[in-house]
């Protein structure tokens, strides 16, 4: 399941919507990323996320699609949202649903590997009353 | 064909999206060349290797022909997560 | 965070009151663990997990304070149920708080593995109309 | 001192918890060797080092010194999580 939204979501209920679908999933591992009050020694106020949503929904079908080569998952859950976010909001939810732990966590880790890198997402952060546009490290 | 600018590539172009004439630009290549020409300010940046492009929501490297339904985007590397 | 308990809990609020007492945290790894419903291919039905309480609260501060020593967290949080769990239920919740992504993930993966080693709890699984105590095999 | 017993080694001792006098018992293997007189079920398991000992909620392996406020866990291998 992919959505980009501008909304706030509920973990709990998203993971619930998924995981009843499959009663013979035992492990779900999901990361959750949030808007620092502080990066690169600034204090951050807000953040815009701009996106290109056609292609962010491409991009995370095929990290959906290499995860499940390469684990064997029953489900999995990215939700990425975008527009003006404050600081503590909820940036990302990725979640991953398998019978055992370790397919769980070890795709989950990749996808968010893969997203940082590839997902047509920049953010603008605003400290004060300037701005600056960010890349992602690697 | 229609081309899209994101993030501080944007502030450059001052536009989100143009209309460009196939007749002027054939390729990936041919289109950098007429961005630049056009977008002076760009010139620094894409000899930097710092923009991002993709035809159709798929990332492109290598120089690819274009044809008048492709959709183009050129952006500065992602943040996303 | 240790809660040690009967009842269900819901990831997301349990998640949003640790989180909302750091600004500075940018990532929050987690792993639910459910009932499946089917183990060693035979079809379960519920489980009875029991517990040595004292000594289980005193294991998860030890897996706790070692994390901490591994890994820069800001947080962390465990919540592991016990006693009769229907198939689907949630078992446990583990949840990293940190600045960043690398050192949740590694810590919350940490604390699944030293759990499931040395947590005093039990499983005794259901099938129709026998049951079986479980041990974990790593 | 305080004996608890977890999963199904109650189901062979028929008991939760019980006091045992510190008299018959001065150590670890003290212990291992009175409950196996006691209990002639547990020793099969005691065999084949199934068994894990705690000692006030730490785990203990090598044979240690008990004391009259000792609180003594015996139980199966672990499955939690």
């Amino acid at each position: 399941m992919i959505k980009i939204q501008k909304e706030d979501f509920n973990s709990e209920v998203e993971i619930n919507k998924i995981k009843k679908l499959h009663s013979n999933v035992g492990a779900v591992s999901s990361f959750i990323g949030y808007v620092r009050d502080e990066n690169n020694n600034k204090a951050v106020r807000s953040i815009n996320l701009e996106v290109y949503q056609e292609m962010a929904h491409k991009q995370f079908e095929k990290i959906i699609n290499e995860a499940n080569l390469k684990w064997k998952l029953e489900d999995s859950l990215i939700i990425h949202r975008y527009g003006k976010l404050e600081v503590n909001s909820k940036i990302v939810l990725v979640a991953c649903f398998s019978k055992h732990r370790k397919e769980s966590f070890e795709s989950c880790n990749f996808i968010m590997d893969y997203l940082k890198k590839d997902a047509p997402f920049w953010k603008n952060e605003f400290y004060g009353d300037k701005n600056e546009w960010l890349s992602n490290s690697n | 064909m229609k081309i899209k600018y994101f993030a501080w590539i944007k502030d450059i172009t001052n536009l989100e999206e143009e209309e460009i004439n196939l007749d002027k630009v054939k390729n990936l290549e041919g289109l950098k060349i007429y961005i630049t020409e056009k977008y002076p300010d760009l010139k620094k940046y894409m000899k930097k290797k710092v923009l991002r492009f993709a035809i159709n929501q798929e990332y492109i490297v290598k120089n690819t022909n274009l044809s008048d339904e492709d959709e183009i985007a050129i952006f500065p590397p992602v943040s996303g997560g």
